[in-house]
């Protein structure tokens, strides 16, 4: 046993030099996807699968990694090539220790979608070699959801409305995430942008709750809920046939799914963009619930969604 | 003769061992940021996300000053002096007294020699210590300065350090309720199956009970957790449940291994002598399996404080806080904040429960020990 | 063939078991160490096969020291039972047996001759018992698969410790008997160790007698019985020493075959009263013409019915009078004294009179001890 | 009287009378309207599930015990074959028209069934009917093996059934028909986690008990250090070692290899002067001495292994799931599958003696050596991928964390359970070996065994069994606490557990923790087969 270890450690020595060689991808390398264990990235990380498969590429998937941290670490260390970020986490999560980088952010600069990419792509193009491809224009942010019926009952649709309502003394009981509620770029937000402010009562801060856990309150309107967190793209607001209340003052960060690649496999293969790009305009908020929904709610796979939405969309050949 | 055992001598050495560790666990975290200098004096406000670690007799005065300019006091204290927060500025550094829970455990050993005569040492002092463990412990969760402090060598560069949402004692709370409400039920639910299927009357039930208690020890426990929030809600409740169920196992399999295996000729004579069933159980089978019984309690609880800490991913508040929402969100002091409280309080119940089994047991039973 | 040489045994936390032990154990002799709990009497044992390292001195096996071999080589040539068996439980009877062959490296074929030889050899059908578990057995045939495993490479050294102190004294007597013939067969060389005298007296060829490391006494059982040297051996022996010497002695060592009075059961009434007065006893014993004992006829029953010995004489069963000689002077005493006899007739098996032992002769045995005494005094 | 049997009737019974058997959610995320089985009214066939729970409360007051476990079996491996076969065509009829059942407005997107309380109770009666039939078959001493088969036909014919097809119209299964095709890779992660901490831990933790055993000064010192780690939750374990496991995986290999170096030669210092002068210590230096020896000789051990463990699963993970290495993975299996065999047949269905035997024996070696050197080529293979050290210039820039250490992911997952399995493995060894007989022992030594022939011969196998439970426990636990691991971006089995919460789908919760159950079970049933396997029979009938 021990002369094996030795032998193999030996061998994997002598490897490194040969790596040094072959580190840049060879025309032929497969190509590794990976994403974030929730519904939208795992449907995101299956297009671009079958985007690059049917453009003739040889494609592994690895989609379903971990969390935010996994795929930025494996994506760092060359693990995966690409996996669909977002740039209001990449602006909050990445450049914390790097004092440079997180003076020049400047204050809005996350709720600022043009803002906010322009930084990221330029950060990440700088310190990491990664390539941020073209954003869709959906945007995957905190938002407060509402009953249909409650909306059209009070004739709100957006936060102005909302803000204006809570402050007229209307009956408000927001089921949340302790996260949200206390980020200051969360609620605290909404509060200081719109001008009104929820009291103890009307919060019912779930600790740790995702927005599944809060529009299921919301839907079964346990202890009077009437307004949800929710997250700007998900599948089960339409499931629910729930209205996100529009941010028209930008509140939140931005968050619009991109596809970032290692500088590598970009530089080796730049046609990649060309494919992707027409297909992640595509995404809006509407279409981007859609497809999550087709997998949350009806219980797609996210491999059938995603082709699915290829499909319709014709860009498949 | 032992001169260590006199009461006095023992104790004095203890109170200067107590001076000694008072004076050498202090450490002093110098105030460097400019801004909070200035500050002082000044009405003016403090720059926000700064947490201020302040000396003061009492180990409870943190003062937050994120967002707002109020002076809020947080955590939980032990010695309730509150000193002065810019008084404590306008020194050089800041003192973060970790020698008082030193001093205290030693001052606790000094009256414990001083106090208690041998005979009752058996009973009484371990059960003292262990309060006073977990009294010190506690202030200790209550110490925020220290956890920053810490936080703060091992993160230099993180703009988060401590937990932003709940302060750890308030946490360590959570998790102590649900720990204790679910060991209370577990305890009672455990005990009462296992000593039912040990009575010749619900013998033949015994085979059926151990089979499903060991197949239920294959349940992942955060599957257990999982399952139960879908069908009971997010919070306490389901944790709670997830929690009994879970604990269940160890306290019905240690209380039928022990009171199965009582000596039959010890009941045997219980019973030539005239004792009734109840009497049998109560005098003779419990006392001679206590130590395996509690044995199984030990393991019990200590797997509860590790689901409970599960206990995060379904609302259910705890510990497990900190952790889930630092992996979520990648902010590693938190993740570190919430395990290292985590693994005390475990260890901690695992020491007072081990101090309880031990004065619990017989003492006849523990000779041969 | 073994032979302690100012053999000391120092135990690392100061105590010493053994302050230099200096003795001969001779071939094809079983000795026994014995003394209180405590005296070294083990501790010499397992410093033989090196189980234990001698601190000074040196013990010679088969004239050379035993350091000189390589431990393990040592203990495979030197047969090892202990009180507590140590069978091991998860090996079959076979296996247990043929642990040291194994060592060895004999073949299969030759193990499983030897094995089914050695439980021939201590009683127990190889059939039956070659492949049970020691569990299966109960604690005297496990006691005999412990002796025949120590027999099992038929080693011309066996150390034994206590093998029969774990049964039940009806067992353990029956084992002890066994053993004897055994050793008749076999005649190894055998240190015994045990803290029961009567066991030692039995078994041992010699005795050596430890006392706080030291050897007090070595010699024959008879000899330690009737020579104690100083007041500990004699009050280790116990104060029923001189029993326990008449133990030792076999009837026809002590019975006298021509002084025996005897008549023949056709003799005349005068005859008898001749014989009687003639050896000076009370009684003369009464034989068949084929020389099996029929009867006594005593001075009262000539009294009562002067005419015919057949009337005169007391007729009784040979079993119940008279002692076989195999049987040792102890027996004979308890039946004389059950009898008040103060002479008993010997007989074979097929109740011929062989001879008489008196009351007298014994006593001169068990006194020999005590006269002593005197000489040597406390 | 079977009270047993009464209690399976009277559970299922009662869950078929009082609980929803099946809930029609109107999709995957929204839960919709529970049925009772008295709904089904209309149908005479759910009548019959009703009297199949009352059949063994009826049962149970015959008296003669063979015939009334052959029937209790029988009943009940019914009720539990009924009790999922029958609510499935229920549920299909459910789903023909779904509308008719929910309230309005429903958001009807591809209905499913959700299998609800009454059914689970339904099977839990249904298992407690067959254990009292076994129970019944067993006092009339029908042979082993016929309970056996007794036990198993009822779920072994539904496995059959559910490979068939027949249960397709439940929930979970839809779930496993849309989301499964990661099952099989998330089920193999999961299998290595366990299998590579059990084996690091075996090796481990049977050397520390084994060293506790022999010393018991240290004993007590590594009994409470693992114990304490077992104290420590889970999820705080994950977090602990993150921070540790950080800062490891951003030193440079080269630096950390001469650190390496350097405590390995401190420790061989230490280590041979221990040797050379511990019996001329006093004992408290000693003492002192032994410690050190262990600890310098296991802080480099410790980084070694974890690293070197690490890489392998990296290794391992890229040779056997990228799919670029089939032709060797398959060459692997293909070996494995040999060996395997050759064992199994060489080991019970040759004659002891033959020459069949020698000659499976050594088929069995060459066997072994291939798959050992195949598996080999397979990691130098993988070596080679640019996935594994792509972007590495040079071995100069090559920091641990190329090597697959890092605080979140496989790294601080295997070290954890691994940490997590020792306690069972050290207690157990410990206990097993100290329990032996010193007389045995002792009997050893007097026949002239070595210590390696008393300890292999005489020790071990009378531990065996005793350290074999620890395996077990530790197996069963890692594959509890493997599913923890998704939480630091393990994967493995927790990743649909996780998920589940996270979408409160029970579904996909239950998508990883049956498999996790089975593998749970397998598992410990496998390690119970080997131990009985390996166990000699004349220890085994005390333990019975």
């Amino acid at each position: 046993m021990k002369k094996f270890l030795t032998a193999l450690m030996l061998t994997a020595t002598a490897l490194f030099g040969a790596n040094a060689l072959a580190q840049a991808p060879n025309a032929g390398d497969p190509i590794v996807v990976g994403s974030k264990q929730f519904t939208e990235q795992i449907v995101l990380g299956k297009v671009i699968i079958q985007a690059l498969e049917n453009a003739g590429y040889e494609v592994i998937d690895r989609t379903n990694l971990g969390g935010t941290a996994v795929n930025r670490d494996a994506l760092e260390a060359g693990e995966i090539d690409v996996y669909p970020n977002y740039n209001g986490t990449a602006i909050s999560n990445w450049y914390r220790d790097i004092p440079w980088a997180q003076e020049a952010i400047g204050d809005g600069t996350s709720g600022d979608a043009y803002a906010s990419f322009a930084t990221v792509a330029s950060y990440d193009a700088a310190i990491y070699d990664l390539i941020w491809l073209r954003p869709a224009p959906a945007n995957n942010t905190y938002a407060l959801a509402v009953t249909r019926q409650w909306s059209e009952e009070n004739g709100i649709t957006d936060l102005v409305g909302f803000a204006e309502y809570v402050n007229n003394g209307g009956e408000v009981v927001l089921s949340t995430g302790d996260e949200f509620a206390q980020r200051p770029d969360g609620l605290p937000s909404f509060y200081t942008t719109y001008g009104f402010e929820l009291t103890e009562d009307q919060l019912i801060i779930i600790a740790g709750a995702t927005p599944a856990q809060t529009e299921q309150a919301l839907f079964e309107g346990a202890n009077g809920v009437n307004v949800a967190m929710a997250y700007g793209t998900d599948g089960a607001l339409l499931a629910y046939d729930f209205v996100v209340l529009d941010d028209p003052l930008g509140a939140q960060p931005v968050f619009q799914p991109t596809p970032v690649f290692r500088g590598e496999v970009i530089r080796a293969y730049p046609e990649i963009a060309g494919i992707l790009n027409p297909i992640f305009a595509v995404f809006d908020n509407p279409t981007l619930q859609g497809l999550n929904a087709s997998v949350e709610v009806d219980g797609l796979s996210a491999d059938d969604a995603a082709r699915a939405f290829l499909e319709e969309n014709g860009f498949l050949n | 003769m032992n001169w260590t055992r006199v009461p006095g001598v023992a104790s004095l050495l203890w109170a200067t061992l107590a001076v000694v560790l008072f004076a050498l666990a202090t450490v002093s975290v110098p105030v460097t940021d400019p801004e909070l200098r200035e500050a002082v004096g000044e009405t003016a406000s403090f720059a926000p996300d700064t947490w201020l670690p302040v000396f003061s007799l009492s180990n409870r005065t943190v003062i937050d000053m994120r967002a707002t300019n109020d002076v809020r006091v947080l955590g939980f204290g032990l010695f309730d002096a509150v000193t002065d927060a810019r008084e404590a500025l306008e020194a050089d550094t800041v003192t973060v007294t970790l020698g008082w829970f030193a001093a205290f455990m030693a001052l606790l050993e000094a009256a414990l020699a001083w106090g208690f005569r041998q005979r009752e040492e058996k009973l009484v002092r371990p059960l003292v210590r262990a309060a006073g463990i977990f009294i010190v412990i506690w202030s200790f969760y209550g110490h925020e300065p220290f956890w920053d402090w810490m936080l703060r060598g091992l993160f230099p560069t993180s703009p988060d350090l401590l937990y932003n949402t709940n302060t750890l004692v308030s946490l360590a709370s959570q998790h102590l309720e649900l720990v204790i409400v679910s060991s209370i039920l577990t305890i009672s639910i455990g005990l009462t199956l296992g000593i039912a299927v040990t009575r010749s009357t619900l013998r033949e039930f015994l085979p059926l009970v151990s089979d499903v208690v060991n197949s239920g020890q294959t349940i992942p426990t955060l599957a257990i957790i999982a399952i139960m929030a879908p069908i009971i809600g997010f919070g306490f409740w389901p944790a709670i449940v997830a929690l009994i169920l879970y604990g269940l196992l160890p306290i019905v399999r240690n209380t039928i291994v022990g009171l199965e295996g009582v000596d039959p000729a010890m009941i045997d004579a219980a019973k030539g002598m005239g004792m009734t069933p109840a009497q049998i159980l109560w005098q003779i089978e419990i006392p001679n399996a206590s130590s395996i019984i509690l044995a199984g309690v030990r393991t019990s609880v200590v797997i509860n404080v590790g689901t409970a800490a599960l206990g995060a991913y379904v609302g259910s508040g705890g510990l497990g806080n900190p952790i889930a929402s630092g992996l979520n969100q990648s902010i590693n002091p938190w993740v570190l904040l919430g395990a290292l409280a985590a693994a005390l309080l475990a260890i901690l119940l695992d020491y007072i429960l081990g101090r309880v089994e031990y004065v619990m047991t017989p003492k006849g039973l523990q000779i041969e020990q | 063939m073994i032979e302690f040489q100012n053999v000391v045994k120092r135990f690392p936390d100061g105590f010493t078991a053994v302050k230099g032990l200096n003795l001969k154990v001779h071939e094809g002799e079983i000795t026994v160490f014995i003394g209180p709990s405590g005296c070294g009497k083990t501790t010499s044992m397992r410093m033989v096969n090196r189980l234990l390292s001698i601190s000074e001195g040196k013990i010679l096996v088969e004239g050379r020291d035993n350091k000189d071999f390589p431990a393990e080589e040592l203990r495979r040539k030197i047969g090892y039972a202990i009180q507590q068996i140590g069978l091991f439980p998860h090996f079959t009877v076979l296996d247990n047996i043929a642990v040291v062959p194994r060592l060895l490296g004999w073949d299969e074929t030759r193990i499983r001759k030897r094995v089914d030889e050695l439980l021939d050899l201590v009683g127990l059908d190889p059939d039956v018992n070659r492949d049970k578990y020691p569990r299966q057995l109960s604690g005297g045939q496990q006691q005999r698969v412990g002796v025949a495993r120590a027999l099992g490479a038929d080693p011309p050294i066996m150390l034994m410790d206590e093998p029969f102190g774990a049964i039940d004294p009806i067992t353990r007597e029956v084992l002890q008997e066994e053993f004897l013939q055994i050793q008749k067969e076999i005649g190894k060389t055998i240190i015994f160790v045990t803290h029961d005298i009567d066991e030692a007296i039995k078994m041992g060829d010699r005795i050596a007698i430890l006392r706080d490391g030291l050897l007090e006494q070595y010699d024959t059982p008879d000899n330690i019985l009737a020579h104690p040297k100083d007041r500990f051996v004699r009050d280790f022996v116990g104060s029923d020493r001189s029993l326990k010497r008449l133990g030792l002695v076999r009837v026809h060592e002590l019975m006298d075959t021509e002084k025996v009075p005897s008549v023949r059961i056709r003799d005349t009434v005068e005859k008898a009263e001749q014989v009687i007065k003639e050896h000076n006893v009370r009684s003369a014993f009464v034989v068949d013409d084929d020389g099996e004992l029929r009867g006594w006829v005593d001075l009262d029953g000539i009294r009562h019915s002067p005419k015919s010995l057949l009337d005169a004489m007391t007729e009784a069963d040979y079993h119940e009078i008279g002692v076989r000689k195999n049987n040792t002077a102890r027996e004979a005493l308890s039946a004389m004294v059950a009898r008040s006899f103060r002479i008993t007739p010997v007989v074979d098996k097929s109740g011929r009179l062989l001879g008489s032992i008196t009351l007298k002769a014994l006593q001169d045995l068990a006194e020999q001890g005590w006269g002593d005494e005197e000489g040597n005094g406390s | 009287m079977n009270r047993i049997a009464m209690l399976g009737g009277l559970i299922a019974g009662l869950g078929f009378f009082f609980l929803p058997i099946l809930n029609l959610k109107p999709n995957r995320l929204a839960s919709g309207t529970s049925f009772n089985l008295l709904e089904f009214q209309g149908d005479d066939r759910y009548l019959m599930l009703f009297l199949l729970a009352l059949i063994p409360i009826v049962l149970s007051f015959r008296n003669d015990a063979e015939s009334r476990g052959w029937m209790l079996v029988g009943s009940g491996s019914l009720l539990f074959l009924l009790t999922l076969i029958l609510p499935a065509g229920a549920g299909a009829n459910l789903l023909l028209d779904p509308e008719a059942y929910l309230g309005e407005g429903a958001f009807i997107r591809n209905p499913r069934i959700l299998p609800s309380g009454g059914m689970v109770l339904g099977l839990l009666g249904a298992y407690v009917t067959i254990f009292a039939g076994v129970r019944d078959l067993a006092r009339a001493e029908v042979q082993m093996w016929v309970q056996a088969i007794a036990t198993w036909v009822a779920p072994l014919i539904a496995i059959g059934l559910l490979v068939n097809g027949s249960f397709d119209v439940y929930s979970i299964l839809v779930e496993f028909y849309a989301n499964g095709a990661a099952l099989e890779q998330k089920f193999v992660e999961h299998l290595m986690f366990v299998f590579i901490s059990l084996g690091v831990g075996f090796v481990v933790g049977v050397g520390l008990g084994l060293w506790a055993s022999r010393d018991e000064r240290v004993a007590p010192v590594i009994l409470y250090a693992v114990g304490i780690i077992q104290t420590i939750p889970s999820l705080a374990l994950f977090g602990v070692l993150l921070v540790p496991l950080a800062r490891l995986g951003d030193r440079a290999f080269l630096p950390t290899l001469g650190f390496f170096g350097v405590s390995l030669a401190i420790a061989l210092v230490i280590g041979v002067s221990y040797v050379l002068l511990a019996d001329r210590e006093p004992a408290r230096l000693k003492i002192v001495h032994l410690l050190a020896t262990a600890i310098t000789a296991t802080v480099p051990l410790a980084l070694f292994v974890g690293v070197f463990v690490s890489f392998l699963f990296r290794l391992a993970n890229v040779g056997f799931t990228s799919g670029a290495y089939d032709s060797t993975t398959t060459t692997i299996f293909g070996l494995l599958a040999a060996a395997l065999v050759t064992w199994i047949v060489g080991r019970w269905f040759v004659k002891p003696d033959g020459f069949l035997r020698t000659w499976l024996r050594r088929a069995n070696w060459l066997l072994s050596g291939a798959t050992t050197v195949a598996v080999i080529v397979l990691f130098v293979q993988a070596a080679g991928n640019s996935r594994v050290l792509g972007t590495v210039d040079s071995v100069s820039t090559l920091t641990i964390r190329d090597l697959g250490v890092s605080g979140i992911g496989v790294a601080p997952a295997l070290i954890a359970l691994t940490l997590y399995s020792l306690l069972p493995l050290v207690r157990n060894t410990y206990a097993g070996l100290n329990n032996v007989d010193p007389a045995i022992i002792d009997s050893g030594r007097g026949m002239g065994m070595t210590p390696s022939q008393r300890f292999f011969q005489i020790e071990l196998p009378l531990a065996f069994p005793v350290i074999m439970a620890g395996v077990r426990n530790a197996g069963v636990a890692l594959v509890g606490i493997g599913t923890v691991a998704t939480v630091i971006g393990a994967g493995g089995l927790g990743d649909f557990v996780i998920q589940g919460i996270v979408n409160t789908s029970i579904d996909q919760i239950l998508l990883g923790a049956i498999p996790a159950i089975a593998l749970a079970l397998v598992l410990d049933a496998t390690l119970r087969g080997l131990e009985g396997i390996f166990t000699s029979p004349g220890i085994k009938q005390v333990q019975s």
